[in-house]
């Protein structure tokens, strides 16, 4: 029975709804610039389903659907956080060096208009932002797969992305502090890549390791689809890195390249060196991909081509012996090696683009070595930060509902426990 | 009747199928299975290092049969199937009551 | 022994065959625009394959690769039917606001240089609609599936895009009655989802139900492989939604945003409403994503990025409880819920539209009551008009050549039976 | 321990790394060409793995990851020697028609400027052409599957890259002396496929058939993983072709509507050939697709939309009986019927685009009949310098390394002997 | 006790499963399996033309039952199993020493 | 000798295996299978409302052995392979004449 008052009431919040977009002026939109960017959301987004299979692949059979489904999950989940108040918090009007305010709260004045200082709507930069925050999350899905509640899956995510995500999006992107201070992260290699490493570490602490881990096979179930998932990654990346020009420019041709390039040489590296322990590894070639373009994540728009060369080959090494090391320890069971891959790979490539920066800034080997210490310090920062906010997080989180599910569950596999799926009959 | 259940390696499969054939034993099950044994598993790879798997792929061949033709398949299936190395599989003989064909409900020899 | 005469006839037909592409001005083709729209063709094009592949996951598997190949023939099929007829009896000039006219028989006239009031070159929105046509038949195979015959299965859809595709595609965008009273449909909700949605229906109560529905399980044989489907759908559905602005202004930046919305939306309402009766189901997560994507097909170039939050949650409601409800019912076998995942869901986004539009047009919320009788006008005579047509035309077919396989092909499944080929082996 | 002199060398290296960049003017681009030309190329790299699952499906179970990953060890291998060398060698200074010179060595002067004669930058033309490369090297593994050894496979296509595709590439589009002839070629239907086909038909004779082969079944192991291949490889083959355009004009639109026209006619083509011989084939479906999209690749920018449905037919029909003959012959096992899809379909399109371009260049049909001449010289040269080159290549790996996997290994299959992985447990 | 092993037809196994079911039979183990006898294997589609498939999909049902169970399982196995065509499958019938149920440590008779 | 024939949950493998490996039983072979009984079978999730799956995932774990250790490895998988619930799962006993080992054609008790 409705009620005139709450009739009254639904169109008072209707109407507030329809206030989300402005119209704003569209005359300085540069077309080409706009479809780039928009293409470029496209591939950032292909690339968060190709996580969950990348990782899907990976894991034991019986945890298939789980570990693929997170994925989608937090393109639903993480979609909403973002146009309602993750977007403002990272790109807000700047509030003291660490926040964005709450200017854009609900997309408030996000609307078809030019983006000041760019060449494509607001909308656009946007969405091509909320891309990025979705994928982070995601990334870090691999580190607790196998044993994770699904309810505090989502919970955690919501508060990491809030947390952790915004706030270093702002540092680094939003005119925050790290900006100020010259920190050079041309498509999140601070951002996205070492954040989701070290959290990964961080929550893999917290939550233990998957019981048998050390004894029983953690098989990787289907290979196919993990190389599919890694297929779609590489692809995807170009919108990632390229895209990050915010233009279709020489900036993002150069880019494009690097991407390539750096996920060659660190794909061609771990393939030679799995073949010296004992054979190439197919895992480890689509790896080793993986690990060359999250290095080049940072450089990619800064650096030559030819430079990408060393920072995927340096990237293959560290990503190679930091599983072995990490794994060797037993310490911690982070399962898809999300801080090998993409923590351990990603540091390095910051740390290269201080180094190797040519292109519309200047890195040690072109004399500017103070770059080296700004990167230093930016990556110091992340990691101290990333750790400790996750780590508080992941141990809340364990203690108000607990991370784990039951034994049993877990034994039964988490597609039957947390979802009454299977996922081949 | 007997049942012969052979335990071997997947890509002994056809040449056992070829050999048996040209003595007139067609009819045979097969399964996939996995199996341990004195050959203690092998390793795979994973991105770096690798893991141990004790299960190793293994196919399940069955045959019913008469009495009579018990050791010459066992000769086969042991010529053509091994390699030497530790993993070759084994044969276990079992009795059999009786051996119905589903489409004629024939009965006892005739139906296998 | 080829005469001379035979040569001459040849060369007539073949000279007939190089006349086809008018050799037009292109000076007013911008660039930008042209390169949005092809590559948006391209992204609904992907869209065909990953419907077979959604769908393919969710059936048996002894029916995988006839589930997944009819998405691939469809492909083939009726992309020669609209540049041989159906472009032009879409989009034609106008006859009586009923159907196109033949001028574009064959594709004569429809060249390299700019279409009319685009700044496209005609081909490009030619083939953009193209891929409309193909995935909307690809649709509604999700109703018949695992028990209709080839051959009828291809009939029917020669047939169906001939007489419901081609008409209601005209009558909505190609300048016909409905257009002309002024109904919105921005990318496809009347056009392709209602009329896919009722259909299925149609087709499914003449073909009657699989064996042993309602008794067997009917499980879903690989559900990774339905998630990567639904991947490839949201991934595509951008160029969809966002292609349909024709340009790369800050239109189709918004229906990039809303789409994106509304799936985001979706998704997790439909997780928290399988939760809240059991778990979250990923089957129901990834079915969500697709109902909002429908749902805001109708409305994203029109309405805020905010009012594509609640079209989505209501599309999930609705499409879960249609499920709920139809299956219930035990009177029809839409096998993978067509009508519920497209026909309900987008029906309520074409009324939606009429509610929330403030962009380019006005809806209910801005004070233009009429939009939603126009919009309910449209739906009406579109559900009608499928219902009708194609459930004369699965009977005729059915009375003709038989709709479904026999018995034991059906139980064998149709890999085998209709194509001699197994999925998996 | 890094002495000061091994520092010092560092540091000169990688000042050379450093200079690879030039910064040209940028005020020539078209950013909307510029992105056209990325996405294609973007396009062109998701058919590489895509390559890798059409062909990996077709294989046994035993040898999936194996065939799978060539084409991603592929991706890394040759983007490397791209950019090395490669780049140059195709498209450097002109050396007697022959060659490419160096002038390009390690991209030397290929930098964000615009590339002479086009609105792009160098990098993107240069990136564009790197994907053509890799596809091309990754296409013929499907003559050799199944029994290859890996270290053999990369040394081979290394080589073959080297020694077969850049001068060709040269000769056709590199300013090389089939170009100078006025031998037309859109999109690589000489420099691609008839050089891939050959070139699998001669290494296939080399290695010799697989064990079992003509006795044994060899049987597609996952034919949706297939179709999935095929699905990526229609989608890619827009950037292929529409993107060989290299500016997103009214010709762009054309080539792809031919393109979506040829693979529609083949696929639909083979379909009712295989229905013809029993029922319509899943596989068969999709191999007609790509073989018109083979076909079509020469033609693509040459000719009408409808002109390409001959094609796709008469595509479609030789490719089925060259797979009948040539399986038939028992005399080469080209297991995945390389010569037969690529090389057979793309010399009747590198024939038909001289009978049926209209364009931007005539043929027969226009009255033309020289072109199909020199065509017809393309043909033979590259048929006969491919097969020449290859087989002798293949004959001295083989001498040197060896081809083949023991026996064993072959029986094993690849994934365990070559990879020490499983595809799916 | 016995154990009834059946080779049926894959599309046979629900309305089989339906009519044991009926009779109060319902404890079973099934497999999937490949079989060849006379049924001489298939033909499937390649790209163009076909190859030879010598093995086919079957499904082993298992049941172990008290012996006078066997004859009436074996008569609803044939009647609702056959269609006449070769390749309907085969039931054979093995003696059983012990069942034990893993929950209770139950022994024989009872614990099936 | 005996074969054992356990039909287990899948969960149990791993902890199964240790505790026979333990007491130096090693040899095995396991199959996936899909059985029903007492555990009425479980419902899964369509889209919206569920679906019935009557025929659940279990292993089925063989092992051929001597008469001695019959009990021992009844024991040990009753002990370790259960969780009180339905479904728990089957151990059946067959007599086995005979074991051959493929690769070197001894048979009998050394050959297991
Ligand atoms: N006691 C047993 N019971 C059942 N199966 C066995 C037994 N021992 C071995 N098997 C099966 O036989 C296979 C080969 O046995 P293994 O001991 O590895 O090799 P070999 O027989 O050559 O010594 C094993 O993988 C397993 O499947
Ligand atoms: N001697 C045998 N031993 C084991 N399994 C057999 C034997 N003969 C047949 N089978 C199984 O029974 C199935 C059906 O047998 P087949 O001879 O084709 O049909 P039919 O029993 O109708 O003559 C085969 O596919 C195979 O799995
Ligand atoms: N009579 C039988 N013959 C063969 N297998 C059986 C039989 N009864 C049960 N099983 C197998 O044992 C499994 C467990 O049996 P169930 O009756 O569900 O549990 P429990 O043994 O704990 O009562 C079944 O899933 C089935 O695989």
């Amino acid at each position: 029975m409705l009620s005139v008052r709450s009739l009254l009431l639904c169109s008072l919040i209707l109407s507030a709804l329809l206030a989300g977009t402005a119209f704003a002026d569209e005359a300085a939109i540069n077309a080409a610039d706009n479809a780039w960017v928009l293409i470029s959301a496209a591939l950032v987004l292909i690339m968060i389903p190709g996580v969950g299979l990348f990782y899907g692949g990976m894991v034991r059979k019986k945890n298939a659907i789980s570990t693929i489904i997170f994925s989608f999950a937090v393109m639903g989940v993480i979609s909403l956080q973002w146009i309602l108040y993750g977007y403002t918090l990272a790109f807000g009007h700047d509030v003291s060096g660490l926040i964005g305010g709450l200017d854009f709260l609900g997309l408030a004045g996000v609307g078809m208009g030019v983006r000041e200082g760019l060449t494509i709507p607001s909308l656009t930069f946007m969405i091509f932002q909320a891309m990025f925050a979705i994928i982070t999350v995601s990334l870090i899905t691999g580190s607790y797969v196998e044993r994770i509640k699904f309810s505090s899956f989502l919970v955690f995510s919501l508060a990491w992305a809030t947390l952790v995500y915004d706030p270093v999006a702002h540092w680094v992107w939003g005119g925050g502090w790290l900006q100020q201070m010259g920190a050079l992260d041309f498509a999140g290699g601070i951002v996205v890549h070492i954040t989701a490493g070290v959290s990964a570490l961080a929550v893999a602490m917290v939550i233990g390791a998957r019981k048998g881990f050390g004894t029983d096979p953690m098989e990787p179930h289907n290979i196919p689809t993990t190389v599919m998932g890694a297929a779609l990654l590489w692809f995807g990346w170009f919108g990632f890195n390229a895209g990050s020009a915010l233009a279709a420019d020489g900036i993002a041709a150069n880019a494009f390249v690097t991407t390539n390039t750096s996920a060659a040489a660190a794909a061609t590296t771990w393939m030679f060196l799995s073949w010296r322990q004992r054979a190439p590894s197919a895992l480890g070639i689509v790896t080793g991909a993986v690990a060359g373009l999250a290095a080049i994540t940072p450089a990619a728009g800064f650096v030559t081509p030819l430079a990408a060369i060393p920072i995927g080959i340096v990237a293959a090494i560290a990503g190679y012996y930091a599983i072995i090391i990490i794994r060797g320890s037993g310490m911690v069971d982070d399962s898809l090696d999300v801080l090998a891959c993409h923590g351990i790979g990603s540091t390095w490539g910051v740390l290269a683009t201080g180094i190797f920066a040519t292109i519309g800034a200047t890195g040690l080997l072109s004399g500017n070595a103070h770059q080296v210490l700004v990167q230093l310090m930016a990556i110091a920062v992340t990691w101290g930060y990333s750790f400790a906010v996750t780590y508080g997080l992941a141990k809340v989180i364990d203690a108000v509902m607990g991370l784990r599910v039951r034994d049993e569950e877990e034994s039964v596999g988490l597609d039957l426990s947390q979802h009454g799926e299977g996922a081949y009959m | 009747m007997k049942k012969i259940e052979a335990i071997i390696r997947p890509e002994k499969l056809y040449i056992l199928r070829d050999k048996l054939d040209l003595k007139g034993y067609s009819g045979m099950t097969v399964t996939e299975v996995k199996g341990r044994g004195r050959q203690k598993g092998i390793s795979l790879q994973w991105r770096a290092g690798g893991y141990r798997v004790e299960f190793l792929p293994k196919i399940k061949l069955e045959m019913v049969i008469d009495d009579k033709d018990v050791e010459p398949i066992i000769d086969i299936i042991c010529e053509y199937g091994q390699t030497g190395e530790a993993g070759d599989g084994k044969i276990f003989i079992y009795p059999v009551e009786d051996v119905i064909r589903v489409r004629t409900k024939e009965r006892g020899g005739g139906a296998v």
